[in-house]
């Protein structure tokens, strides 16, 4: 295992200090417990929004905090999920009265201490609206697996509910686009290989050198099944299948097109694959209004994607157009 | 023979020493079916676990429980964390203020946790999760006070017996609940990394009475 | 080798095609021969900054085309120079009239095309000045080299020369700050990993799982020296030290720490050197008034960074805050 | 014998051949000690050659050359590109309108493109370039010539082995000129990547006139 790192045990305290030095003018660090909140927070008469899990998807979540998007980012151990004695914390720096957002990803550990950190911020006074993000269809959300996990389209989630409680939505309605997110985005993705979780020292997964795992999430975890090496077009198009037919995109329709890289392929390898998934969606009858490529929710340096379609609508679309200014994400501001 | 809260400190000692020694089997166990984290996460959870009994010795066996549920809650993180933290809770509030416990009232506390684990975690036996060591465990500690087992080093031999069965036997199981469920049929022909960590729990339980 | 293209042949091209269909709102792009304009080139009065060099090291340049920055990108095949066929029609498409600037990485091949370009245009009547960028310091200047390299400082010159031309300096002034950006940066670069180029099939160098290698350049050549590998404070440290020393920055002097990924390190781990730097920066005296943490000068899929300090002035720091709308670099706008 | 236009198609179509069939080894060369394109380029840059050839077949050894030169400079790209454009188009320069080259001119038109790479590219002999392996070829064609070599196949002939020697005399050189010079002592015990493809057009001239 070759890293820039000093300690496995440090990995995460380090790089969130790097990134607050980094990005001063637009986040505050707590470094004990770990949480990452807007400058300004709390904003006065805004509701809050908070998202974490565990690292090692950066720049999710910390990268998303400021104007805009998330007030709030708790980080925990590589692929680990915070505690509540994280959450509460960082739920009580940024409510201002107006109530906080949690956005959660569907994966068991998150659930369950956001559940908690949920319940003690009630306690304290706090009103907390939780958001599940639930958008791979590699997995079948049924009653033999924990549901659906929350991948790449929580960064929609973050950005689209964000500009909501930027413009001054209450508590409810805040939470319920989110959720109206959550809803109209699938995404599927690939790995053509695994990452190392600086603690374990070996690869996540063992992969010849002609096989890729179609259907991974973003923790490492092999995928649903593993097939032969194909060209960037034939996994492109297998990707996307079952996420518009899931998502029952139809002609005329406006999406937009998010194509994630999960942190070792190189960009121009991402546009490569956008431009036959756009293909894809334009002779499906799809209209690609808005689109996104680049790293933004990694498995460390897996090499890979993953491909997301967002169902838009007017207010989704203005909303995912507002001004947003974090650290990764950043336009008209 | 009784459980009093040396036999808890040093039950909690034994945990922490088995997370560290099987740290990398965990990791091992994880990263076949699911993010290679529980060695690392059990491991830091029961260090902290160590310091904390340091800093303010418990008087109480429900005490030292209740502060290792505090302190697995808010340093494990992962599903493990909330788990575990829930299941000695639970047993620690079973327990009360008694200090000295016996084989009846420890095979209560047990099945209070277990209960615990499953009322946060909605899993059922076979599941292929933490509960697959438990619930054997807690009912070979049940059927033996039932049999009228009168030392309860015999209620921790059989419970830790049936967990290390359970796990072992969570081995060719379709994991339906947390991560390892991804993956659908590939989970099976491994461990689950929870119950295998249930077992070193409950072996190092008969370690701290022998 | 695994990597999401469909043939090696096609790489650029694809990408390219997707870059432009992805950022269609930003620029235009020109199939055959290969170059990116921004959308609304030739901007009227405006002095064009155009820039090139191989392919592999996106986002750079393509990326950086739009307002304040680039107005053309002309990508060669990967790791190689473009060709005058490309840079002279991109040359003349960003022209208004009051010149062109070249900005050119300090490679033989580069210059040597370039060169020719800049002779074509100027017969074509289009005054052309070239900015030749060699900020690393790995790589000795003197009669026995082919002179410093272009690298990371790359992106500092365009984004400063850029925001020069935007607000309407002419073409000797702008051409002049991007010589003084250039004068004034200083680039030393780390591989952990080597990158496997497509039309090659194997990686660029071998290094063993415990050797790393110092003062790489973006091209996945081997470095100047091969040593074994060390944490992340003993490699920032080594990186930062030849750097600071040939900047000769002062106590008190404001820099611009620029931390560049080459493409497969994660985010992560470029904060944990990010965070080291700074500490270095601060206890020489220096002030770490501007940052930029990310992949932006990257060699594919390699793993390592460089560090790149820029001194800056008034005019420089607010050159660098100037607006500027790419698709990978963007703020104020 | 005298070269004509059709010995310079048949070199150009061999030149072509020549890179297909050593791209992998050029591209190996230079991954050694520069950037792994050099086979690419020059494989991408001959076939666009002979496509240009037949789109417009010229009618002397000069419009052929001058034909290859400026498809070379637009499809090659790098260093090797200008490079070589430039050797051909003063070669093509050198031979104006001749339809039929002797030795002499052979010789001189080889100078000529040496000159141009050396204009160009400012390597003195003995810097690791390509310019290694020229400048012996020119320096045989010509003593060739002077020892009143009046077969032109022999002043190929003797200008291809004198381009594999001096490619051959790389090989222990430290790179002071393109790309390798940024390895310094690293460099050494590796065959340069251009003058191992110059010795190829070289060799191939002499196949055209077989
Ligand atoms: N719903 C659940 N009920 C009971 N146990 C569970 C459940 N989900 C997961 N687990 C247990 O947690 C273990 C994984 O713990 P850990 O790796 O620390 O967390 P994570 O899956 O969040 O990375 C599994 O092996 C399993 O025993
Ligand atoms: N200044 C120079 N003079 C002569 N030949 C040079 C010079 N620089 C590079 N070369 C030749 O070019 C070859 C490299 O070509 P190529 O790999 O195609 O270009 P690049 O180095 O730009 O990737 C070298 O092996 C060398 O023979
Ligand atoms: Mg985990
Ligand atoms: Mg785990
Ligand atoms: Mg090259
Ligand atoms: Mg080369």
């Amino acid at each position: 295992m070759k890293k820039l790192i000093n300690d496995p045990r440090s990995v995460v305290g380090e790089s969130v200090a790097g990134f607050g030095l980094a990005h001063a003018d637009l986040v505050s660090v707590n470094a004990d417990p770990a949480f990452i909140t807007r400058k300004d927070a709390p904003v006065a008469g805004k509701v809050g929004l908070l998202s974490g899990g565990g690292s090692g998807h950066e720049p999710l979540h910390a990268g998303f905090v400021g104007r805009g998007m998330l007030d709030a980012a708790v980080p925990g151990a590589v692929f680990t999920s915070p505690t509540p004695d994280q959450i509460l914390p960082a739920t009580m720096a940024v409510d201002s009265g107006a109530g906080v957002v949690h956005i959660v990803k569907n994966y068991t550990g998150d659930v369950l201490n956001f559940e908690t950190a949920g319940e003690l911020a009630e306690a304290e006074g706090i009103r907390v609206r939780t958001v599940l993000v639930n958008d791979d269809v590699a997995v079948e959300d049924s009653l033999y697996t924990a549901g659906r996990r929350g991948v790449a389209g929580t960064l929609l989630v973050e950005k689209i509910a964000g500009a909501a409680a930027e413009r001054g939505d209450d508590l409810d309605t805040v939470a319920g686009i989110g959720e109206r997110v959550n809803l109209n985005v699938r995404t599927m993705g690939v790995a053509l290989s695994a990452c190392t979780v600086p603690h374990a020292g070996t690869p996540s997964f063992d992969l010849a050198g002609d096989e890729i795992e179609i259907g991974i999430g973003i923790h490492g975890e092999p995928g649903r099944h593993r097939i032969a090496m194909e060209n960037a077009d034939g996994i492109t198009d297998r990707l996307l299948e079952p996420v518009l037919s899931d998502l029952k995109i139809e002609a005329g329709e406006q999406v937009l097109l998010f194509v994630n890289g999960m942190g070792g392929t190189p960009l121009s390898e991402l546009y490569i694959v956008y431009r036959r998934a756009a293909q894809v969606l334009v002779d499906h009858g799809a209209v690609v209004a808005r689109s996104l490529v680049g790293n933004y929710v990694t498995a460390l340096e897996m090499q890979g994607c993953s491909i997301s379609v967002l169902r838009l609508n007017d207010e989704l679309t203005a909303l995912w157009d507002a001004p947003v200014h974090t650290a990764a994400l950043r336009w008209g501001a | 023979m009784l459980l009093d809260t040396n036999w808890t400190l040093k039950w909690l000692t034994l945990c922490a020493q088995a997370m560290a020694g099987h740290r990398m089997e965990l990791i091992e166990l994880d990263r076949a079916i699911g993010d290679s984290d529980h060695g690392e996460n059990m491991d830091r959870g029961f260090q902290a676990v160590l310091e904390k009994l340091a800093e303010a010795p418990p008087e109480t066996p429900g005490a030292a429980l209740k502060l290792a549920a505090m302190t697995l809650m808010s340093k494990v993180g992962g599903a493990a964390g909330p788990l575990y933290g829930t299941a000695f809770l639970r047993a620690a509030t079973a327990l009360g203020d008694a200090t000295e416990i016996d084989s009846a009232a420890w095979a209560a506390a047990l099945a209070a946790g277990r209960d615990g684990i499953v009322a946060r975690g909605k899993a059922e036996t076979g599941d292929k999760t933490m509960v697959d060591a438990w619930t054997p465990a807690v009912d070979a500690a049940r059927a033996a006070v039932d049999a009228g087992a009168p030392d309860v080093l015999t209620i921790l031999v059989a419970a830790a017996e049936a967990a290390e069965a359970g796990a072992a036997a969570t081995d060719p199981l379709v994991a339906r609940k947390g991560r390892a469920s991804y993956l659908g049929e590939r989970s099976a022909g491994h461990r689950d990394p929870g119950a295998a960590s249930s077992a070193l729990i409950f072996r190092a339980a008969v370690g701290a009475a022998a």
